[in-house]
Order: structure tokens, then C-alpha cells, then sequence
């Protein structure tokens, strides 16, 4: 399955080895982890919870892995989201690919994460001293996202 | 169902996030009113509701809704038995 | 170490842990596997042996990786390129970057793949059923190269 | 060292992958010929070596050269000291 939504940890190598699975025509392995950090516009985070709307996000997901394999000469691609609630230094996200050659991989890598950011329901709650808030989205993502169209 | 009779038109609507925290509402359904045909005009309803609804729904607030979970914009058609959802841009990744 | 040329294989999931070493700051993390193709130019490979020039290759490594420090806001990076004889599916190169945002941490990891092609001193030489080769130099990772100057 | 010698120039030669095999050789310490002061002498001079020599560093060739582990162009000067390595395009990645 290409695209999974879990509150488990996940563990980068073993996902790689999985994704590869001996294929020997795979000459380029790009990833990506999100990390969960002890800062956010300029305040203290101690805790993250990610809310998402089950079955959607599932869907959308998928449609950007599908975009992704239309788009570049890729093998395989990965995408794992947690959600629940999550600490500093915690995994929030993994986005693997696997091509013949670097471009590709790299580009869809960068592309999912993108289109993901943008394009995928979930939505980030912080844990602040001066209490909890709802994470802004970021002109920058939406800038971002628009590279590819 | 007698003949002449219409069905009504009763669609399931969800909310995420701060609009759900702030309508403190996840779901609900709705037969659908007379008029209501796309994602704009429920919106519009659902405004006319005040309060938390006026405020949180107001044109300019950026609100993004899905039509059967796929992102849809306000000229959307919906019609009995969607599922319809709104909530604030996406952050997650 | 920011630079370590081996013949060992090495562990994706444990250096990438090691790098971010429970730093909180860190939000993104890139991060690129090259592996051993059983095709090169359409003939079939069975073996890949790399050549290196002991002292200078660190020295190239360090060299780019410390550019792409300057470039980039990035925490920390590391390449890990292998040497000697290997299999198709084997792991050649491993690059890794860590940032606070996503943008940094694939562009330097991309721009230390496309340097380290063309700018450290290796050499590969595949074993196909018509014999043993040294491989060409590819156009397309110079022009891949350019691309950052 | 009596005063009015001069010390001979002696510099290390490097040759790998390629080079190395068509060269048979891994290695060398060759004293500076006289005027032979840059990396584009120094090829002029091991080419009229002839023979494999003569092809493999002919001009048009693909061969790169490093100064001291530094990647150097045919104007790099060199002197007594220097190790100097020449290969062809690198591959690695």
C-alpha cells in the first residue's frame, strides 16, 4: 500500500528496505522525514496534535501518489502520516521514492511533500506556554505547491 | 413514497478543526433547504444560522470545503445523500 | 564526521539517528541512497567496483559539504560513499540533511548529489556479460551541476 | 647542498582508474624538467613520452588533473613538493 495514516511511529529504514525490495533496477532512493519542532513562530511547542478527516485523507493521499507516478519515471513511492498527538524530536511524516536515476526520485520526493502540505486534510494543533492553538496555514507551502503546475 | 411526493434531500455534513471547535459541532445532517444546490448557497444558509455560524463561515474567512472528499470550490453541485465538509487550510505534512 | 569513505555498507535508519541526535530544532531531514543498478546503458551489470583517490576524495567531500552549508540553512550533513567491489542492489552513496524546513534540507541534499558526482574523485568500472568497463562521465551530471552555479 | 646548486625539483605523479591501466602505472617521482612549471607542461612533457602515453593524454582527451588534492586547469603552476594526479572524469555517486 503506498500511502498510510497511522498514530504508530515509523522506522525509515525498514520502510526503504521494504519499498526497494530487492528490485534491482532502482538506482536512486530519495526520502523525506517531517520532524515535530521544540519551536514555532518564535514560541515554545510542547506538543503536536494532528487531526485529519479519515477516508479523505486516505483518498487525497493516494491521488498524489497516482500524480506523482504520472508526472516522474518513478518505481515506487511512500507516503506514512501519523496524526494523533505527538512530542518535539517525534516522526510526523515519511515520503520515499524510488527511480533509475536521481532527478526523478528527488523531484517526486520534493513534489508529494508539496502537494501534501497543501493538498492533503490534516490540520496541526500546538501546545504553547501561553496555551493551545491552531497552526496557520503558510503562503509559503501554497507557493510552494504552485511550482509544480 | 406516494406519487408526487419529492424526497427530501438530506446531505451529512462534517467539520474539522478550529470550525468544528468553534461551531462545537463534527457533524450533522440537513435536509437540504429549497435553493441549496451547491457548496456557495449552503454556505450562505449555514451563515444565516448567526453567531458562531455568521462569524466563522463569513465571506473572506478561508474556509475550503470538500464535496464527497474531494476539495471542491462554492460552484460545487451537492444533492442528496453527500457528504459535504468544511475546514480551515490544511497543515498538515 | 561529516564525510566517511568505506567499503562497509552502511545503515540508513541508524545514521539518519545519529545526525539528528534528539537535536529539537530540526523539522526536516532529506535524504538519499544511491544503489547499484543491474542495467547501465542498456547492457546488463553483475558487478561494480569503485575506485577512489585516498585523501583527496575526503578532502573533495568536505569540501562540498561545507559549501553546501554556506548555501543553505541547514543543521547538519552527511555523505557516506562506498568503495570496492559491489552487487547490484548494493548501496553506493548515502547523503543526509537536516534542517528546520523542508526547501533547505532537499535543495543541499540534491546540490551534495550533484557535486559529489562530478566534483570527488571516484571511479566505477562494471563488470557486463561483453566484459569489463570503466564507466563514462554523464553530460547530463555536469549539466546537473551547472545548474547550482 | 653546496651554495650555487639547486635542488632538484622533484614532484609525486598520481594516475588512476582509466589512466592508471592504459599508463601500467599507479605512481611516479619525476624531477621537474626545465621549464616545465604548470600542469599543461607537464602533460606536453609525459606525452612526448610516446606510445600509450602519446594517446591517452593526447589533447582532446578527457583527462583531469588535481594539484595537491585540489582539482587544477592546465595554467595550475607546480613545484618541487607537489603531488599531482591526473584521471579522467570522475564517476562516483
Amino acid at each position: 500500500m503506498a500511502v498510510r495514516v497511522q498514530t504508530a511511529d515509523f522506522d525509515v529504514g525498514a520502510e526503504i528496505a521494504r519499498l526497494r525490495a530487492g528490485d534491482a533496477r532502482i538506482g536512486a532512493v530519495a526520502s523525506f522525514i517531517g520532524v515535530v519542532r521544540d519551536l514555532n513562530d518564535g514560541d515554545a511547542v510542547s506538543e503536536l496534535t494532528l487531526e485529519h478527516y479519515p477516508g479523505m485523507t486516505e483518498k487525497a493521499l493516494e491521488e498524489i501518489v497516482a500524480q506523482a507516478r504520472s508526472r516522474w519515471d518513478i518505481y515506487d513511492a511512500l507516503v506514512i502520516h501519523r496524526v494523533g498527538t505527538l512530542k518535539p524530536t517525534d516522526q510526523i511524516v515519511l515520503v520515499i521514492t524510488t527511480s533509475a536515476h536521481r532527478g526523478e526520485a528527488f523531484k517526486a520526493c520534493e513534489f508529494l511533500m508539496d502537494y501534501l502540505k497543501t493538498g492533503a486534510p490534516f490540520w496541526k494543533r500546538e501546545q504553547t506556554p501561553a496555551g493551545s492553538r491552531w497552526v496557520d496555514a503558510r503562503e509559503s507551502d501554497d507557493a510552494a505547491a504552485r511550482r509544480w503546475s | 413514497m406516494k406519487p408526487g411526493e419529492t424526497q427530501a434531500a438530506v446531505v451529512r455534513i462534517l467539520y474539522f478543526a478550529r470550525l468544528r471547535e468553534a461551531l462545537d459541532r463534527s457533524e450533522e445532517e440537513l435536509v437540504l433547504p429549497e435553493g441549496v444546490g451547491d457548496v456557495g448557497s449552503l454556505l450562505t444558509f449555514l451563515r444565516e444560522r448567526g453567531g458562531a455560524w455568521a462569524n466563522e463561515l463569513a465571506p473572506g474567512k478561508a474556509v475550503r470545503a470538500a464535496v464527497n472528499q474531494d476539495m471542491s470550490d462554492a460552484q460545487a453541485t451537492i444533492k442528496g445523500g453527500d457528504e459535504i465538509a468544511f475546514f480551515p487550510p490544511v497543515t498538515g505534512g
